[in-house]
């Protein structure tokens, strides 16, 4: 499989003014950390991205100034610190353009969001028979979590296939909506090939049929702008640690109406309204889902981080990154023919660039960037499924956020040329 | 540049030694890293309590198949016993180069693999990776 | 109910050297806070606890340093990330005494940690009419989640009553036994009474009944050495929040063959060895039980606070708790004798004071502390039941660590002298 | 020394106004708080479209026992389209101290349990508290 030809009609986004990376990455501390003595030129921000002084200094804020449990304490720092975390709720609705704050619930990760839909609206929904839809390019979060629901349902799993450009076949798609799934369930963003799904398209499609739709916005929160509203989603899913904010927070977004029909997931403090000792009574939707005491230290950063992007301009961001994209995919083309990658054309896809050197695994190809101070990701990216399907054990993934550059894409480029040196022809 | 990358690994990497598949194996083992996609299978010829032949098929990154290449190299013609005994760092030994833990299990599959057929002919290897 | 009086034979526990509170305290940023004009005064440690400059330390190294997602890169960082990270678990493992560093779970608290449990043994052991032995002490959080269980399978749930000193009555727990649960879980240190529960001796007898035993350790691993092996626990849970860790951390132990005949609990990356379409392999046993992006960052502050309390040596913490308590009760009593305290004598008890202000309801009273910049706990503390057992709809709470002093309790009672004023007698 | 606690408040928690029990309610209803403990049974005696008797039992925080009290007082003899129409602000007004967040459910339940007594006598409230 090759890279795609530009499609006629798709072309770059725009954004305005564009982001002056160099500034940007001057904000973020860890480029002033050296590994093998070279200075750290980091593309997996995919799998995790690096974090700004403004989401540090947001959390050593909450440490050092006002650590409290939230919801609880009758006190300056306690109420401070629910103050606090209850306004990051605001902040990531904004982020999201979900109508309504209380539609947020806070998870560890998109994962945990993903898990908890499938323990509490689809255990309680699918039943025998009934069908999930998914797609041949999902990451292992959204797909294991339906395949042990199924298991204990006996329901069916459907996938959508991809064509060789990375793109999903919608003809295809058209065929399993007559199985009338309960749920269609796709990633916004692919993690390995970038594709950017017709999300909008495909939502329609799915309610036409009489499926609910959940959107995995791992990969889309922190590349391009997300309103849920306009996307038509039903559930939405994304982490915090792939969007400059600490790991541990991440949110599940729903509407109003099935979040109230859910049963809880996790039980204990929080969630609760009243409690017997035989039987409870639930908290109003969120905490509902927030059993226990919350990571308030991360949801603190996730709104600091929700801020800062939105201060850049999601917009902005798409457009600085789909510049790097266009870049990348160019250079690497010219410089190293060789080459072969994966992925639909710029205009399609998110800040990934996946690909490999011919006769050498990709695990090799990391650790001999890595001797320049290169991190890139090498292996499955958790999509096994979609390495089966491209007939590839592995591939390596260069992946960019806000703090990239064009430099950065200059040094894999030499680091490249390096391996090809290293290995031969 | 590298040191994990010397000229002697990637010339196993290259050229493998005792790549191929045996005409009549006494133990055949598929060992695979399913997280890297490296597989090897391993194959003994042991006759009289000895290695006899040896000969892997695989595909993977070059630690891996290096190792593979190395470790086939060094059993050929060895008694069975003293083959069992080969620890973890025996194998690093072989393979003479600086392993990162993240690399760790790339070096070791052919080891485990061996580990695996070893068993299968019914020797106990000495790490007890195949129990 | 009133305090009950010192037991004979009961003495107060020995530790060596007597630490010096006023040295731990320097070392925790927070307490050059003030609030409403005045210097911190914490007494709600029993809810979360304040972190030391060591753990706050440890947390910004890795975001300023190697921020990588761990299992993952071929790269410098990542594998700094991934050592740090699986370093912790060894930290844990000596801090529990647990025989193996892979019996433990990472979990973002103690809730999470019992709800995993219910959800992966629980809901493969417990069938119909099964009994789960409970105490009417326990946090909601090791409460609630067996409601949901037994609920699911048509299971029963019996209580342990408590005396009117706040023990549990063991002759009752033997009657229950002879219903031949399938679970006893109970907390090793209430979070309201204090109470110190007998452990070693319960966990014998559920053994002989044939039961398995989850310990809720969230109160006592802040306060008390554990050895998990010394108390035969079959499951241990506990929130790292509560000692000095950041919040996001938490831990589950079990015993190998426990865990490795579980299923998994959330599915996902990491948790996985081998992923097609319609099934999957899982992981390794802890991996199984960590899906998705762990929060390395709180994970790395776990260990740190984990070792910081080990340099300290726990006799230690629970001698300088110990003397704390017996000086709290003794002065509290003297000083204002119309209150009403709750719990055992101090050589039974972790670091927890509830009381009552006649004529006052605790949140009157924790407001007007909270002028004197002390915060204490007002409320349920989240064991409603036990709330309901004592006939009370609240009750006020101070809890200490390792850097509370007398000090703080002589704070307490001024403010508290000012709370009988202003609402007269 | 404290804003909230003000003498007339302490005054209103100490010997509250319209506190026991109506003979012959026209609607009563119990509000709780069960977080905090509060509890209040708010009961009207609506003729004519008048709230002509009101009273109130409970228990609870001082702030939550002074707003009942201050609130009954306020509403007694008025009309009932008037007494649905008050608002949070109107009731915080009457407090006349600062309510922080965390307290607000204290302050609240006063209001919250007349607006369902409201309900109950079919009377919709201005702020669909009770809808
Ligand atoms: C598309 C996609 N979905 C889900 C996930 C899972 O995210 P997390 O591990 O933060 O739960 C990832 C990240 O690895 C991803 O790329
Ligand atoms: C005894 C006990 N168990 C469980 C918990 C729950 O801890 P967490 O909220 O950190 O999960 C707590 C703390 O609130 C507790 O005190």
């Amino acid at each position: 499989m090759a890279i795609a030809t530009e499609q006629p009609g798709v072309g770059a986004p725009h954004g305005g003014t564009p982001l002056d990376p160099h500034a940007i990455r001057a904000e973020f501390p860890i480029f002033r950390t050296t590994v093998h003595g070279r200075p750290l030129i980091y593309l997996d921000s995919a799998s995790t991205s690096q974090k700004p002084q403004a989401v540090l200094d947001a959390v050593n804020g909450y440490y050092r100034e006002y650590n409290a449990n939230v919801h609880r304490g009758i006190y300056e720092i306690g109420e401070r610190a629910t103050e606090a975390y209850e306004a990051v709720r605001a902040s990531i609705a904004r982020f999201i353009n979900a109508p309504d704050v209380h539609e947020v619930v806070f998870t560890r990760n998109a994962t945990e969001a993903i898990n908890l839909v499938a323990y509490t609206w689809g255990r309680r929904t699918i039943g025998q028979s009934d069908a999930i839809v998914l797609t041949e390019m999902e990451h292992h979060a959204n797909l294991v979590p339906w395949q042990l629901l199924v298991q204990e349902k006996d329901g069916d799993l459907e996938f959508i296939p991809i064509t060789d450009e990375g793109r999903l076949r919608l003809d295809v798609y058209d065929v399993l909506l007559r199985l009338r799934p309960r749920l269609v369930a796709f990633t916004q963003v692919s993690n390995t090939l970038g594709t950017i799904n017709p999300v909008r398209e495909m939502v329609d499609r799915a309610h036409a049929a009489g499926a609910l739709v959940l959107i995995d916005g791992a990969q889309a929160v922190p590349h391009v702008p997300v309103d849920v509203q306009a996307l038509g989603a039903d559930f939405y899913v994304f982490s915090g640690h792939k969007m400059l904010a600490p790991p541990g927070s991440g949110a599940l977004w729903a509407r109003r109406e099935l979040l109230e029909a859910m049963p809880p997931f996790m039980a204990g403090g929080e969630m609760i309204r009243e409690v017997h000792l035989r039987r409870s009574e639930w908290n109003a939707i969120p905490w509902k889902f927030e059993a226990g005491t919350p990571d308030a230290a991360a949801a603190i950063g996730f709104g600091a981080a929700a801020e800062y992007l939105m201060a850049l301009g999601m917009d902005r961001v798409r457009a600085h990154e789909h510049d790097l994209i266009a870049y990348a995919l160019d250079t690497l083309r010219a410089e190293l023919p060789q080459l072969t990658l994966y992925g639909p054309p710029a205009a399609e896809r998110g800040g990934v660039v996946s690909f490999n050197v011919p006769n050498v695994h990709p695990h090799d190809v990391a650790q001999i960037l890595d001797r320049f101070g290169i991190a890139i990701r090498a292996g499955h990216h958790c999509t096994m499924p979609l390495h089966e399907r491209l007939d590839l054990a592995a591939t390596c993934r260069a992946s960019f956020n806000v703090y990239s550059t064009r430099d950065d894409i200059d040094a894999l480029v030499d680091g490249l040329r390096e391996v090809v040196r290293i290995f031969g022809d | 540049m590298d040191d994990l990358y010397r000229d002697y690994i990637l010339e196993h990497y290259r050229r493998p030694h005792n790549f191929g598949v045996l005409e009549q194996p006494t133990a055949t083992y598929e060992g695979a890293n399913p997280l890297c996609g490296d597989r090897i299978t391993m194959m003994l010829g042991i006759r009289d309590g000895v290695v006899a032949e040896v000969g892997f098929t695989g595909r993977g990154c070059a630690i891996s198949q290096a190792s593979a290449s190395l470790l086939t190299d060094e059993i050929k013609g060895k008694p069975v016993d003293a083959v069992a005994k080969l620890t973890t760092q025996d194998l690093l030994d072989l393979l003479g180069i600086e392993i990162s833990p993240a690399r760790l299990k790339c070096a070791l599959l052919s080891l485990d693999t061996l580990e695996h057929a070893l068993a299968e002919s019914g020797v106990a290897p000495a790490r007890g990776a195949a129990s």
